[in-house]
């Protein structure tokens, strides 16, 4: 089948119903609203259901219920929207439904701004709801890219009985690239025999639910998570690596903004400087590895985070180079994007510091 | 080399269709491209711009910072972007709308009166089309053949009628830089 | 001798962990009886709230979720949505459903999702210890309203029925009392009619039952149903509000 | 005439039954304590027990079967 | 004034209407309900003004509006309704508006259970709402402390208008210690021109607000923050070390669990070996130096985080410490309470390991 | 001459961003009209919602807080309770009052918060580019109803101040239009009984506006307000539900 | 008698105000753009106006003075 | 050497007010003391039980998993506790409700029958005190004056007349174990 020029928002709409997402639930916010719009009138044609709920706070409910039921659903927001949604996130997560959440990223705090950022990525990877739990973080940097791991996500979700969520921003929702829908390589999954659809009369009640009164069964119920959780990171993590042999500085960065670092890397080439790159497609699990390895190569003399907020990743960047280089950060804000100039300029910066 | 393409205009002025179909265009002579429009909650009156980035490499940024030409088609746009033109790049003027001289002297410009040009063909909705066949003369950045495939595609069935137009508006603004 | 009562197959065996006389279990069990009686239990699915009925998820012989505080309806969309031949119901208190969860209980009665609601209303926070609810009575003594509650400091209590019964696709809506065998009869009545409507694909259905809490009110059971009798039922008139014969 | 069986065990000893029994037959047995640590409803004269199931029907713990 | 008795919550509610709080907004939930319950009574006496709110949403978004008009208030939660108080916390920072908000921690996730824990550490100092923005958050170990903190809890949030969370966990609040409640001492304080009161006709119109819809706008309010940020960290910084002259391993730990920490530090002594404490009194801003010093110590082997949680904290301890020394983490969670003998347990094994 | 017009002390110089004939601007003008005549500019405090009328903090000119999207009833209750004496009100569209913030709606209602609340209902969401709101009717398009809006689907539109109306403490609830020059006049009056109710300490106090999107609609200014004459009202009814004299 | 004066530069060119005056002398300015790119609204024969002040009443944008 | 006391019972047998009284006791005699309830939701029939710590150094963890002594007032509660005895600790048992014995020989095990005492005093309500008594008789952790003196406290005014029936019930639960 031929690219065609897809808008991310409707693409990763698109992914999902091939995924075979049939419900979905949500609540308008810019910068994601041609997901639920695009949603709106495609779902009717597969025999789906698609709802505006009241708020996003009713929306994660809903999918609380839809999940537990054993449906492919999905939900998508921007970040105040997902606030809203952290305490239905840790009872899914709780409840080990499976689930896919979009945020399309704007600048925060607060009400914010509108454009691109990446200032969610504390919320998303260390658990914005109250409690230990992890969701599955993935973070596309192409509209293409994010079409192929939407389609994953309900099979993730599904394997590991774990809330997925992916992490665009304002750039990758409302961007047109060329997109080739194909399929995903089919994961056996397990039954969901858990799922509340009535007993039938064939089995004992199900119950879908996130209690335990006593504290002992509270305390297994984690550590169970934590086993899983384990399991996912053995399996999941996903990195791309650009460039790194020989380089003196290491970019790490995701989404969009690896693309912008790339442009960097290429203008620094030209003038002799080599840079690397480091993409965590998978933001939890994280890919320490890639980054240790990095750390232990002789060349690498400095690591230097790019993101599209305050400085948030790159506290995981140091916790995965653990001291062995120095670690710096260089981000734009509350909907600024960081550019290539901005980049090389900071990247030689450091180097001459580190001379 | 990429062609990294700013345009921008009023809301209405059709520079985000102008955008899309030169995308398009390229997708189908097998480049690679990204389409980035500015976006925002609904306040009319504002300017409207999208980034067009067409290259052999794959896209990195989908942000045009560096552009190797900017359409733009009304005042504020051209106050907004004209320093966002690389050096030699080329800036192209709707001149109906824009006394205003351009002030860089080390890019080319081009100024093209499309909104007089399109009234002539008889709609200025197509003032557009007008800027798109000047930028296209200048750049080669698709054939012009390849944009009117895409155009037949758009306005099949009973709009078929308004693609001779649309024909005429790119050549009538190829004629102006020529 | 034949049976004339005994235990509805619509319950499991577990014994409800609720104070002696609560009458959260005579509620349980008219809805767990309704369910039998329209051979509902197989394919039924419940919602518990969050409140003293949490663990009504042990008690419901079918499939059962625990939604979050307030947001059962929401969930028990979610579920109808994905299973439109199933009896999907809440059971809801007066905390859960008339405070946290306004929102999600009256959108759920403006889309006219088919689902039965339970709205247990005890004029009380249970589970938290004897909090003021939005149905408080003006003066009832409440851990949060240590001198009453104040109507001009904290209005006067909301009554739901009514409210949701502005609601065109609120196509049954009926307040019902627990306080003696009389009425018992008439609230299992009310929560059949509410089920058939849903089954029948009517729209949103609610029976708001008044029920005791004798513990937070500081009396005993009997006292208890006597104070509902006597207070309770004068602020909030037993009734059907809507039914699905005027809704053609 | 009717018979009533307690499942004593689950009794919690409300007393809600003891005031519905149209012929006052249900009474609290103050001499035992069930393992819950309460006093058990009970019937005294069950020959006076009419089946009408009030007692069962008002418990709130469903320890009460009613035959006829 | 003599101590007295005082149970947790209760003292936590009298400790802020000393400190002049007027105005509470809570919605009741388990194990903080003394809370709510104590100041319906006591506020009016103050002629302050309690209210219950329909929510945790409600609340904190009344808290909102009574922080705007300049007024001293609070709330308090527990870990669910904190989780749906993200968005609106994340509101009260950007708008920068002086709030003190209490999280008595229960078990996680979801629904979870009501016994102590530590496992919100992460939403409260990561920011579990969406943006970049920070909490100054206090964690108090002993009632008196907790009392001692809220009350300068509410000079923190006026001096710098940010909301200060006061962390505590169900034994905090439950239990009884006592207490004597002393003049914190006075801070100088700006006045609160911005608050919305009426203009009166004598100034412009004060304007309460988040929204920066234009991105260079929301960055440089970003900037502004954090330049704020960098300023509490450099005077609000708490920390208590115990024993740690001559330590071979040295426990991190605060709230509660530093109290088990203790007792496992005295019994481990009796058997002759040094273990120290390292206690974070402020979870944000952070001791790091407290911690990087105690790396740089020679007889430090090791380092253990522990935690009434899966390992949340410990990341920061490992950011501090840099590779230095080995950190190894040990935690209950899900309402389990480490015991001293647990504690001790893990030190042995980590130094039977470090030899 | 004499000045018969012109641009109340009530607005700020700044020029609205609303669209070409959206009747925001009118209804913003009104209330500020009416906080000039009853001298209340320089005590009023206003909370502005999440919609396009989110900008209203730098229009109107009197104190303001800009709130989180539906909560204005919330903040407005924390500023209230502080300020006492102040003129207190929440501008809000459907989507915020209806939709996401209906569980504050009702209670600050049920409260009796003496406040005002100018309800902007224009059947759509219009900040966000025309999505379904709650207000939206049955058959028309919005971009999540691309097929218009489905009774059985979606349910039908929430009568608002209907439904509020039901609740004791909300002492004076008015719906109005502002569709034509006469309309524009008793809504004015409306709002103008709102804010003397709420200073009178009467309790909470709502006036709901019918208003124009042209933009969503996708109609012109003059084409919007026929359409809203002639599809809103008869479903939306104009009149009052609520005043102070019944409650005395 | 009355005089109406325009704020021009403010009018959005939703043409209200032509549709409510009673004497129809309000009309567009098909020939002038003002700053935001409308024509503006603006009335022919001024003699004609009534005072009313209904142009101003529906203006959405406060464009509208009016004197008697 | 530090008390760490682990009372347990009914709810409604009133050992969290005796940890209380207790609690409040050894601090007017000036000793750090700390007082950790169990809590939970509303159910009924459940045990309830309190920590009490008293000593001379701060107290360290409030919650006591070694105990000096537990007073268990019913059977659950002796299941329950009996194992988190110190060896050489004491454990009061209330043998008018529990029939079984304590299992552990290295510890002091003392049975006081609480009810049967409270009963004959003419109120069973201060079964608490006479195990308090016993508990004080046993491990001195304060001076039954001071216990008075709180007592005295709390029944203030009309309750005053309670106040030597609660004498009674410290000195009777004293004689069990002497
Ligand atoms: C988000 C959230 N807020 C608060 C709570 C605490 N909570 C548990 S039950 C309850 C109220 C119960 O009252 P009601 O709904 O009337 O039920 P009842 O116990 O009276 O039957 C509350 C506030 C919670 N678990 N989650
Ligand atoms: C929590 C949250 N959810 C969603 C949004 C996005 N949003 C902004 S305005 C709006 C709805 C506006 O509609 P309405 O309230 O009817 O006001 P209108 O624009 O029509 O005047 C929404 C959903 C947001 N800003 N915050
Ligand atoms: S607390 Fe009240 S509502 Fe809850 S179980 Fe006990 S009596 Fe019933
Ligand atoms: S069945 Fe009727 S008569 Fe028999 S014991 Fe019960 S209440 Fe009394
Ligand atoms: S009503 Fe049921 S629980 Fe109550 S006393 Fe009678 S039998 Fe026992
Ligand atoms: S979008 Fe609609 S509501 Fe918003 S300003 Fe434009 S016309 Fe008015
Ligand atoms: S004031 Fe009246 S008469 Fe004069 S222009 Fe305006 S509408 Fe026409
Ligand atoms: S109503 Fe106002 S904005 Fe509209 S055209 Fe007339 S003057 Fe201009
Ligand atoms: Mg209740
Ligand atoms: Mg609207």
């Amino acid at each position: 089948m031929a690219k065609e020029l897809w808008k991310g928002n409707e693409a990763i709409a698109e992914a999902a119903v091939k995924a075979g997402c049939k419900y979905f639930f949500g609540y308008p916010i810019t910068p994601q609203n041609e997901i639920p719009e695009y949603m709106s009138a495609r779902l009717p044609q597969v025999g789906g259901c698609f709802l505006q709920a009241e708020s996003e706070v009713a929306a994660i409910n809903m999918v609380y219920g839809a999940a537990g039921s054993g449906a492919r659903v999905m939900t998508s927001s921007s970040s105040p929207g997902i606030s809203l949604k952290q305490e239905g996130i840790t009872y899914i997560a709780g409840a080990e439904l499976p689930c896919v959440i979009v945020n399309i990223v704007r600048g925060g705090p607060g009400l914010g701004g509108i454009q691109p950022a990446q200032s969610d990525y504390f919320q998303s990877t260390k658990g914005g709801g109250h409690g230990d739990y992890r969701l599955v973080v993935l973070a596309p940097s192409s509209v293409q890219e994010a079409v192929d791991l939407v389609q994953e996500a309900f099979d993730i979700a599904d394997q590991y009985r774990n809330p997925v969520l992916v992490l665009g921003d304002g750039m990758i929702g409302q961007m047109m690239e060329p997109v080739e829908f194909t399929e995903v390589k089919k994961r056996k999954l397990p039954e969901k025999t858990w799922a509340t659809v009535g007993t039938g009369g064939k089995r004992e009640h199900n119950v879908i639910n996130s209690l335990f009164i006593d504290p002992a069964e509270c305390e297994k119920h984690n550590f169970r998570l934590f086993e899983k959780y384990k399991e996912i990171e053995k399996n999941e993590t996903r990195v791309e690596t650009y460039n790194l042999e020989g380089a003196e500085i290491v970019f790490v960065a995701y989404g969009t903004t690896s693309r912008i670092a790339k442009n960097a890397i290429n203008s620094l080439a030209k003038e002799g400087i080599k840079a690397g790159l480091i993409r965590p497609i998978t933001l939890w699990p994280y890919p320490h590895e890639a980054i240790e390895e990095a750390a232990a190569q002789a060349s690498v003399k400095a690591f230097l985070s790019v993101e599209m907020s305050m400085g948030q990743m790159v506290e995981d960047v140091r916790l995965a180079v653990n001291g062995k280089k120095p670690v710096h950060f260089y981000g734009r804000t509350g909907g600024m994007v960081p550019t290539p100039k901005g980049i090389v300029e900071e990247a030689k910066k450091i180097l001459g510091g580190a001379k | 080399m990429a062609h990294e393409i700013i345009m921008a205009g009023f809301g209405g002025q059709g520079v985000m269709a102008m955008g899309k179909i030169l995308a398009e265009a390229a997708l189908k002579e097998g480049k690679n491209v990204s389409w980035l429009p500015s976006y925002g909650p609904e306040m009319r009156g504002g300017t409207a711009n999208c980034n067009v980035i067409i290259s052999e490499e794959p896209v990195g940024a989908p942000i045009v910072t560096e552009a190797t030409a900017a359409i733009v088609m009304n005042r504020p746009s051209l106050d907004k972007f004209e320093k966002d033109v690389v050096p030699g790049g080329a800036l192209i003027i709707n001149s109906s709308l824009i006394d205003q001289k351009a002030t860089r002297d080390d890019i080319k410009v081009y100024y093209v009166p499309a909104n007089d040009i399109a009234n002539e063909l008889g709609t200025g909705k197509i003032s557009n089309m007008v800027m798109l066949g000047a930028y296209l003369a200048i750049s080669g950045a698709t054939k012009e053949d390849t944009i009117m495939e895409i155009i037949t595609e758009i306005f099949s069935g009973k709009k078929a009628s308004v693609i001779p137009l649309n024909k005429e508006a790119l050549v009538r603004g190829a004629a102006c830089v020529k | 001798m034949a049976v004339v009562f005994e235990k509805t197959k619509g319950l499991t065996d577990k014994p409800f962990h609720y104070c002696p006389g609560c009458t959260h279990g005579i509620i349980h069990r008219l809805v767990a009886e309704v369910l039998e009686e329209l051979n509902l239990v197989e394919k039924a699915i419940g919602v518990a709230p969050v409140g003293c009925a949490v663990f009504a998820y042990d008690y419901f012989n079918c499939d059962m979720q625990e939604a979050a505080h307030g947001r059962a309806p929401a969930a028990a969309t979610g579920i109808k949505r994905v299973n439109p031949d199933c009896a999907v119901f809440t059971y809801q208190g007066d905390g859960d459903l008339a405070s946290i969860g306004a929102a999600e209980i009256v959108h759920a009665a403006m889309r006219g999702e088919k689902i039965t609601t339970i709205f247990v209303n005890n004029a009380i926070y249970g589970m938290t210890g004897g909090q003021m609810a939005p149905t408080t009575l003006v003066g009832q003594k409440a851990t949060t309203a240590p001198f009453g509650r104040q109507e001009d400091h904290a209005g006067m209590p909301l009554r739901v029925s009514e409210m949701l019964a502005t609601i065109p696709k609120a196509v049954f809506v009926e307040r019902v009392s627990v306080h003696d065998v009389k009425h018992i009869v008439q609230a299992k009545k009310a929560i059949k009619k509410a089920f058939q409507a849903q089954m029948e694909g009517k729209g949103f259905t609610l029976v708001e039952v008044l029920s005791t809490c004798p513990t937070n009110w500081g009396k005993t059971p009997v006292e208890a149903l006597k104070w509902l009798e006597e207070n309770m039922i004068p602020y909030y008139p037993l009734g059907n509000f809507r039914n699905t014969e005027e809704v053609k | 005439m009717g018979k009533v069986t307690f499942d004593e065990n689950k009794c919690k000893g409300c007393e809600l039954c003891t005031t519905v029994c149209p012929v006052k037959i249900v009474v609290m047995d103050k001499d035992r304590i069930n393992v819950k640590g309460y006093h058990p409803a009970t019937v005294k004269e069950m020959d006076k027990c009419t089946g009408c199931a009030s007692c069962a029907r008002i418990c709130p713990d469903v320890v009460i079967r009613v035959e006829r």
